[in-house]
């Protein structure tokens, strides 16, 4: 027991709110997708750290998965961006507004 | 035997109502298939109850009374009971006879002026006689005031449908949607009435020991006159004298409306548009006296409260008085008779309400008979006219028109009161009995008395300015020159009623009997005294004497002084009236002196703006408020309803902004919602602390 | 079986309608609507019910089957009959037929899908009436506004979309406000009732059983639940301050739907006041009955003022109809055989005469085209059946005896007159004085249109309004396209006239029943 | 359709006949494996000869079967009655009542979309893709019903929401339906990453995944309780997300309009009701001890999403243009009366309150794809999208007008279709656990939607058409999902009882 679990919390929660922060002020789908990431691997880190703490590996299994989930979404995400750049022209995506009120 | 036809006269009595309704269905359905156009079935219908009524009557004064239920509306248990009955005794017996003879007198009048002139709407027509017949007939004999109500509303109806029967003018109908309100008015006081006597006592029966007037009387005896407990019956808070005073009131209502007394006269003269057999039928002789029948109909409760029957003698001696002003320069001879008409059933109102039970009915009896037929020579003469009813385009028609003149001249001198004719005698006794009661202690009788007398000589000099301008003098224009022929049918009710104006009054002969000493002259005062008991003249004057303190008083203490100064002052004030009339009216070539009168005149032309209050009442109490509130409704009541629709959209659309369309801004709210969510949720459970 | 078979036949009838050719339509709903009136004047006739639905009484025709079970309650699919019940039902077939028939004039476009939903409405006004399961009730109960919906929005006036959607939303708001009420009401019985079934619930709350719900006392639950299905009711009756949808639905509604929007509609109201306000929280009522006296009176009074104000005689008699129901909440609330009693009779016979006002307005709409008073003059010339009937049942609105509108109005009078609540005899003093503001609108209105010189204000002349005078003779009505109604114009209003006639000569037909269901309900209330 | 003219029967209390994992999972199986029956037909045959008619046959026929297997699931009693739920692969899938009750839905709401979508693809490529994303979507979906622990409530979760986020971006031209998939996914993914964030954090709260796990370890309470809160309502917004509850709705509007019709119906109908089967399965299972709710009040939160998302919904649906988005914004209004469900959990009425919102799930996925298939329909007679546009569509097309009619009254709760009896089961739910002011804010919700759903009956009967209403051809495929869907929203207003029990024992075995 190297670190405690509170510190891996709070890292956690600092790399979520940092990505949140990066998907409230981006305008490039692209990095967007990077904080995305970014929240994704903060519950990750979390899975993990209350893996070694409760001693069972469910957490570890599950951030497994989350990661695998995270790529197929940026994937996807990615694909969604290229037909979004071919009609639109930009990946700014506060440019999209033809659908609003 | 006798007890079997007795039995029979009153089992079939109810086909006194029911043969005229038959006419009206007949006239209403088969009419225009008809060869008179109903006006055979209605003469037959009003024939047969003219002798069945007579026959009840006859059975009537042999001693039998009759009072039964025939039809039950609503058979219900334990609570109010309304149906429908007969009660046949001296009152209504004598009010059968009137009615249906009066009724019979017109439908053959109507053969001559309806008929024969090629009037449009005639099976209309006779259906509503036959209708009115019916229902006046049924009010007469009804056993309980629900039934009178019934019927009293009937011949509502009836008037309105008769009054405005030239419907395609302006003028009739207009008349008839205002006799009707206005007598509606009166209704609304009588409906409450109704009711009202409904929850106190628990039934309307008119007659026997469990009937209203009955059970008032055994309560104010029981409690000793007002206050305390009043026998069980429920008076709503009041003591039983004020409640049943109330109830009076209420009634007296509707009788107010339909007598066309003061303040709610206004109609009649108006309702002289309809055709004027109807006039003389609905508008003089029946329906009118409907009111005035009620009262004596259900007089044993009246006669328990003073006040109800002081306001009813002052309002009808002031509209007695009142309505003979305005009688004076009318133009028109029906509205003449119409004016007079409303001042005669003032005089029986003031009859009722000074304690003159037998004088009222008698006076309503000898002025159905005489002004039927006023108005029914007044009808002979219009048709004569060609329809012209202005008496300054008459004049002369004495010679060309003898038999209307003679019977139109009896009436006349009924109405005006002069001897022996017979409403001297009826009129006579209301003022003696207003002036003996008056002076008996009831100073306030003496009021109605003056008022009453004063009167007297605005009738005799109204009703010889009639006879004058109408058939005296030099023919004032074409048409009185050259006057239409009059038919059978017009003239034999003219003889009859002619007849009978002049010799009703023998059938009461008070001043003669009082001074001869012969009570048995007093016909009227010995048939009504008989019957049932509670419904006796007798009763009736025990009761004005005990609840409502009348007692008789005399002149110099001497009876006979009394009757003999009475009937010589009404006498003489009538011939003063009538010798005034004489002197400006006579003479070939009369003019008009009513200009003499000056704004007075154009005061009493104006009815004293009387239409013009109650128009700009209705208008402003009415219309008015109506107006008022429909404004209020459109904007505040309907416009909160818009308003929250209008809101509700508003708000839609300033919600629906939110969507900006841009995808940043929709993170940013989704945050900041679940921070606000994570922030509720956590205070409510108290992470923070 | 019987009450489903009525049902039925209705709802078969509005299928067959709906595909059945345009031309057709009418001749066939008027012929399919006797079904349906036959078979509810035979159970009508061989009805045999005793005592009150809701109260223990013995019902005629009477069905139970299970239907959902929802949670702790059982939805069943029960019908029956009391003496309330079965006169309303009658009066919705007679008043289909009339209304069916009166339309045969007006409505010339989509024939068969206007019959369609007159007969499907008939179906859910018989379930309404006929319903004993508070959700199958309530069912029928929100299914009539779906084809008065659409029979105001398609063939009605100028503005008929917004009195059609005013009707709509707002009738369902009702609804809504009192289902909330109603079911804080179940709830709160808890475990003492195992159905939706309202005979049951009536006597559970009559027994006093009601707890608490959410921390709401029995007592102010009745209360707040009584007020709910107070106001929701209201606005169906309806009742003043909530009637504003009532003169935008009747005038812009073509005159067949008229007739059985006052007709039966504003029934259900009072109908369903009957049931669940009155019968159900009895306590309540008599406890809060001044109140509701005064919204009633106020109603009277209001009501008939506003008729006075109007020029259009369709919104006359629809104020009217706001001004006649308050008569029968007054009715109502009086606890009184002749009160509740006269309040239900007053239903009937208020049905009858408004539908046969709305029917005499459309057939004379049907040939002037116009409504307004100002319009037109001397129809009598030119209509002389038509304007019989309407001065009949102009004058069995005012009240007139020997129509059933006088007994109505007459018992409901003399049963509130010397009801228990304070000033009841005050309230209804005041209240009758309809009787003369009604006749004088009424009156205003026959005068200014029927009678005197002929004449229409025609608006199809260029430039204004073209008045047309007519001479006295009365053939010469072709010339101004004035007509005689048809015959099959004018056997509803005689069918409806007589029926007035009848009910007003001899009550007890309907009374009878009426008086035997009504009387259990005035006696032991809830303490 | 099925669900209408098959008889549930009453809670089965015998139990049930055990049976194999494979049996029970089977509307699951036959959904992924027509999936990979797509794939190799599409591998191949790629150009599709037939039009797209065997790909949309097979996908039919697939939905169709599932939609049997699930209905004899549920008449068998599997899962349901005194052996309680199926729990399989060490508690990961759960095979219940509530689980085959919502697989009814999806699998139905999949058949009618994937029969209209035949029409509405003809001549457009990429058939082969759409139908296998829409399988496997169903197939997520049904396994989200299933889940029985927050493992397999995330993956298939993401196995519903990927899929739909390449649907709605179908149309690759259309700059709406790329517009729509962009913002759908970019809510989805910042959703989602919340969702895992708030499992972690349950997790950490717990250690466990499993519901019934963290049930039990939450039973005694637990010291962190901040960390669970945060958890829980960080859980309770990647729900939130699926269901289109507000705050995180603000895909839904633009997803619904911009993605094709089909789609549309398909993700307001299906994908919310899986949203709301895995939302109710969590919170009714993992979260409810009382030990929970007194520390973490969630009802409380579903309270506040309830009231702000019907408002919000039906607010802004009163004033839109176009109809599909009206239609959208009324789909969040929906979320909102279902959404009552979970606000009055706990309150002593659950079977009641909880069925009654399944109940409305399940008449909603008829009445409101329905409704988005006719939008379907106006879409492939290219008559615009505006009220306006289909103006006197009652003469042209009155069978399909109908049906739409019939679809809007059933939305507005009037009794013309199943929707009336489930918006009121509703309302019988929140005043029989108290909530008054939900019950009112329903009350002024509905009167609003009945508003604007009447204009589109307005639009359809009262309006003159425009002069260039013409139509041409009446679709077979899209007029029969669509009188289908209409057919079986009818008759669930008298067959209420059919779903009805099934869906209130489902929802109170929940809690035994």
């Amino acid at each position: 027991m190297a670190v405690a679990v509170q510190y891996y919390l709070l890292l956690s929660a600092a790399m979520f709110c940092i990505g949140l922060l990066g998907i409230l002020t981006r305008r490039n789908a692209l990095f967007l997708l990077m904080s995305v990431e970014l929240m994704l691997n903060a519950a990750n880190i979390n899975l993990v750290a209350f893996s070694l703490q409760y001693g069972n590996l469910t957490g570890q299994v599950f951030s497994l998965f989350v990661t695998a989930l995270a790529a197929a979404e940026v994937a996807l995400g990615i694909g969604i961006l290229l037909v979004l750049y071919r009609n639109f022209g930009d990946v700014d995506i506060t440019k999209a507004t033809t659908l609003r009120w | 035997m006798v007890a079997t036809i007795t039995a029979f006269a009153f089992e079939v009595a109810p086909a006194i109502a029911i043969l005229p309704l038959a006419s009206f269905v007949i006239a209403l359905f088969a009419g225009k298939y008809l060869p008179k156009r109903g006006a055979l079935a209605g003469i037959a219908a009003t024939g047969g109850s003219l002798l069945l009524s007579l026959w009840v009557a006859l059975t009537v004064a042999g001693g039998a009374t009759y009072n039964e239920e025939i039809y039950s509306l609503v058979t219900t248990p334990n609570t109010f009971d309304l149906h429908f009955g007969l009660l046949l005794d001296p009152l209504s017996a004598l009010m059968l006879v009137i009615v249906s003879l009066v009724s019979f007198l017109v439908h053959l009048f109507s053969l001559g002026y309806m008929n024969d002139e090629g009037e449009a709407g005639l099976p209309r027509y006779y259906a509503g006689l036959g209708l009115f017949s019916f229902s006046m007939l049924a009010f007469v004999f009804a056993d309980n005031l629900f039934m009178s109500f019934v019927f009293f509303e009937l011949v509502g109806l009836c008037s309105w449908l008769l009054i405005g029967h030239w419907y395609r003018e302006d003028a009739p109908p207009s008349a008839a949607k205002k006799a009707f309100l206005v007598t509606r008015f009166g209704d609304y006081f009588f409906l409450v009435g109704v009711v009202a006597i409904f929850a106190t006592f628990g039934t309307t029966v008119f007659a026997g020991p469990e009937s209203f007037p009955t059970l008032a009387e055994e309560a104010l005896a029981g409690s000793g006159g007002a206050g305390g407990g009043a026998g069980g019956l429920s008076t709503f808070g009041f003591g039983p004298g004020a409640w049943f005073t109330i109830l009076g009131f209420l009634v007296l209502g509707g009788v107010i409306g339909k007598s066309a007394q003061f303040p709610l006269h206004t109609w009649l003269p108006d309702a002289m548009e309809g055709p004027t057999p109807v006039s003389a039928l609905i508008h003089a002789a029946t329906m009118v006296a409907a009111g005035v029948y009620l009262v004596a109909r259900m007089y044993g409760f009246y006669a328990l409260s003073p006040t109800t029957l002081a306001v009813i003698a002052f309002v009808g001696g002031f509209t007695a008085l009142f309505a003979a002003s305005m009688a004076v320069v009318k133009r028109d001879i029906k509205q003449v008779l119409a004016y007079s008409t409303i001042s005669q059933y003032g005089y029986m109102m003031l009859g009722l309400g000074a304690g003159g039970y037998v004088a009222a009915v008698f006076h309503l009896m000898t002025h159905a008979f005489f002004k039927a037929l006023l108005f029914l020579g007044a009808g002979a003469v219009i048709i004569a006219m060609h329809h012209r009813q202005d008496m300054w385009e008459m004049g002369g028609l004495k010679e060309r028109l003898p038999i209307p003149y003679y019977a139109f001249l009896s009436g006349s001198l009924a109405l005006a009161g002069i001897f022996p004719f017979a409403g001297f005698w009826s009129k006579d006794e209301i003022l003696f009995e207003a002036l003996v009661h008056g002076i008996g202690g009831s100073p306030l009788l003496l009021g109605g008395y003056l008022m009453g007398l004063t009167a007297v000589v605005f009738t005799g000099f109204y009703t010889f300015r009639m006879v004058l301008l109408t058939f005296h003098g030099e023919p004032r224009t074409h048409t009185a020159r050259n006057p239409h022929d009059l038919g059978w049918s017009v003239k034999t009710p003219l003889a009859v009623l002619g007849i009978l104006a002049a010799t009703a009054g023998f059938v009461n002969m008070v001043p003669v009997g009082t001074i001869l000493g012969l009570e048995r002259i007093e016909l009227l005062h010995g048939w009504l005294d008989h019957g049932i008991s509670g419904l006796t003249v007798e009763h009736y004057g025990e009761l004005t004497h005990d609840f409502a303190g009348y007692t008789t008083g005399a002149l110099a203490g001497s009876e006979v002084l009394t009757v003999l100064l009475s009937a010589g002052i009404s006498l003489a004030l009538a011939l003063a009236g009538a010798g005034l009339a004489w002197m400006l009216y006579s003479g070939p070539n009369p003019e008009a002196h009513t200009e003499r009168l000056g704004d007075v005149r154009t005061l009493l032309m104006n009815n004293y703006y009387q239409d013009e209050y109650q128009v700009w009442i209705a208008e402003t109490f009415g219309t008015g408020v109506a107006r008022l509130s429909d404004r209020f409704d459109q904007s505040i009541v309907d416009g909160a309803v818009n308003g929250v629709s209008e809101v509700s959209l508003l708000s839609g659309d300033r919600i629906r902004r939110i969507q900006t369309g841009i995808v940043s801004n929709y993170a940013t709210l989704l945050t900041l919602g679940l921070v606000v969510l994570l922030l509720t949720v956590g205070l409510a459970g108290g992470w923070f602390l | 079986m019987i009450v489903e078979l009525l049902i039925g036949l209705c709802l078969l009838g509005s299928v067959v309608l709906f595909v059945a050719p345009s031309r057709y339509a009418g001749r066939l709903a008027a012929g399919w609507s006797l079904l349906p009136l036959a078979l509810s004047l035979f159970m009508y006739a061989g009805f045999s019910g005793q005592g009150n639905a809701f109260l223990g009484g013995q019902l005629a025709y009477e069905t139970t089957v299970q239907w959902v079970s929802l949670g702790p309650y059982t939805l069943n699919w029960h019908v029956g009959l009391d003496g309330i019940s079965m006169p309303l039902i009658a009066l919705s077939t007679v008043l289909t037929t009339a209304a069916i028939l009166s339309a045969w004039t007006p409505i010339e476009d989509r024939e068969n899908q206007f019959y369609g939903l007159v007969l499907f409405l008939e179906a859910s006004l018989v379930g309404v009436f006929a319903a004993l399961d508070f959700f199958v009730w309530f069912v029928f109960w929100e299914a009539v506004l779906v084809p008065m919906y659409f029979l105001i929005a398609i063939w009605g006036g100028p503005r008929r979309k917004y009195a059609a959607i005013k009707f709509f939303v707002y009738t369902n708001v009702a609804s809504l406000v009192m289902f909330i009420g109603f079911f804080a009401l179940i709830f709160g019985l808890g475990d003492s009732i195992g159905s939706l079934d309202m005979p049951a619930i009536a006597q559970a709350l009559r027994a006093g059983e009601l707890g608490s719900l959410a921390g709401v006392g029995p007592a102010t639950l009745k209360t707040l639940a009584f007020a709910a299905m107070f106001a929701g009711f209201a606005v169906k009756v309806p009742v003043v301050p909530v009637h504003t949808w009532l003169p935008d639905a009747h005038v812009e509604a073509p005159t067949p739907v008229s007739v059985l929007l006052a007709g039966v509609l504003l029934k259900m109201g009072t109908y369903a006041l009957l049931r669940f306000n009155f019968t159900m929280l009895a306590d309540v009522a008599q406890r809060y009955a001044a109140i509701i006296a005064l919204f009633a009176v106020v109603s009277v009074i209001y009501g008939a003022l506003l008729a006075l104000a109007q020029q259009d005689l369709k919104r006359i008699v629809a104020y009217s109809s706001v001004s006649s129901m308050g008569y029968v909440i007054l009715g109502l609330v009086a606890y009184t055989v002749y009160g509740v009693g006269g309040a239900t009779f007053q239903m009937l016979s208020h049905g009858l005469i408004s539908g046969l006002l709305f029917a005499c307005v459309g057939v004379i709409y049907n040939t002037t085209h116009t409504r307004m008073v100002d319009d037109m003059s001397g129809m009598a010339a030119r209509m002389p059946v038509t304007t019989s009937m309407f001065v009949a049942g102009a004058f069995a609105y005012m009240g007139l005896p020997l129509t059933s509108g006088f007994l109505g109005e007459y018992f409901v009078f003399l049963g509130t007159f010397h009801a228990d609540f304070p000033g009841a005899a005050w309230f209804t003093a005041i209240a009758m004085f309809g009787i003369v503001i009604v006749a004088g609108y009424l009156l205003y209105a026959m005068q200014r249109t029927l009678f005197g010189p002929f004449g229409v204000a025609t608006d199809h002349g260029d430039g204004g309004a073209v008045r047309t005078d007519g001479g006295e003779d009365a053939d010469s009505g072709a010339e101004h396209d004035i007509k005689r109604a048809a015959a099959h114009d004018v056997v509803p209003l005689a069918m409806l006239l007589a029926l007035v006639i009848v009910l007003g000569v001899a009550p007890e037909i309907s009374f009878g029943m009426i008086r035997d269901a009504v009387a259990p309900l005035l006696t032991g209330g809830a303490g | 359709m099925a669900v209408g003219s098959s008889v549930l029967p009453t809670p089965v209390l015998q139990t049930a006949p055990p049976v194999g994992d494979w049996v029970a999972l089977a509307p699951v199986l036959l959904l992924g494996l027509t999936a990979l029956v797509l794939f190799v037909i599409d591998s191949i045959d790629p150009d599709d000869a037939s039009g797209g008619g065997a790909l949309a046959g097979t996908a039919a026929v697939g939905t169709l079967l599932a939609l049997v297997a699930a209905i004899a699931l549920l008449v068998a009693g599997i899962g349901q009655g005194q052996g309680g739920a199926l729990r399989l692969y060490g508690d990961q899938l759960v095979v219940d009542g509530m689980a085959l009750f919502f697989t009814v839905i999806f699998t139905s709401v999949a058949t009618l979309v994937i029969v209209a979508s035949y029409d509405y693809l003809r001549d457009r490529v990429y058939q082969a893709e759409y139908y296998v994303l829409m399988l496997l979507a169903t197939t997520g979906m049904a396994l989200m019903a299933s889940a029985g622990s927050l493992a397999t409530v995330f993956i298939s979760l993401e196995l519903a929401s990927l899929p739909s986020y390449a649907l709605v971006a179908f149309l690759k031209d259309n700059r709406g339906s790329v517009e729509a998939g962009i913002k759908y996914f970019l809510i989805g993914a910042l959703s989602s990453a919340i969702f895992a964030y708030g499992i972690s954090l349950v997790y950490g709260a717990t250690g466990q995944l499993g519901l019934e796990a963290i049930a039990r370890s939450l039973s005694g309470g637990t010291q962190l309780v901040g960390i669970l809160g945060v958890g829980v309502l960080m859980v309770a917004g990647g729900f939130a997300f699926k269901t289109a509850s507000v705050p995180f709705h603000f895909w839904a509007p633009e997803a619904y309009e911009g993605a094709p019709a089909p789609v549309s119906a398909f993700l307001s109908s299906a994908s919310k009701a899986a949203g709301f089967a895995v939302a109710i399965r969590v919170f009714a299972v993992a979260f409810s001890p009382q030990a929970v709710v007194a520390s973490v009040d969630w009802t409380l939160a579903f309270w506040l999403l309830a009231a702000v998302t019907m408002t919000l919904g039906n607010f802004a649906a009163a004033t839109q243009d176009k109809v599909k988005r009206m239609l959208a914004y009324s789909s969040v209004g929906h979320a909102g009366y279902v959404l009552i469900g979970l606000a009055a959990l706990n309150s002593g009425q659950n079977g009641l309150v909880l069925g009654a919102s399944m109940i409305h799930l399940l008449v909603y996925g008829f009445m409101n794809t329905g409704a988005f298939l006719f939008i379907a329909l106006a879409e492939y007679w290219e008559v615009g999208r505006t009220f306006e546009d289909y103006n006197g569509l009652g003469t042209q097309a009155p069978i399909a007008c109908v049906a739409m009619s019939v679809f809007m009254f059933s939305l507005a709760g009037l009794p013309i279709g199943g929707g009336f009896m489930s918006k009121y089961f509703i309302l019988v739910g929140a005043v029989g656990t108290g909530h008054f002011l939900l019950a009112a804010l329903l009350l002024i919700n509905s009167a609003l939607s009945l508003y604007y759903y009447s204009r589109v009956v307005r639009s359809l009967w009262f309006e003159e058409p425009a002069d260039s209403l013409d139509i041409e051809g009446y679709p077979f495929g899209l007029y029969g999902a669509v009188v289908g869907a209409a057919v079986v929203t009818f008759l669930l207003l008298p067959g209420i009882f059919l779903v009805s029990d099934a869906a209130i024992s489902a929802a109170s075995a929940l809690f035994v």
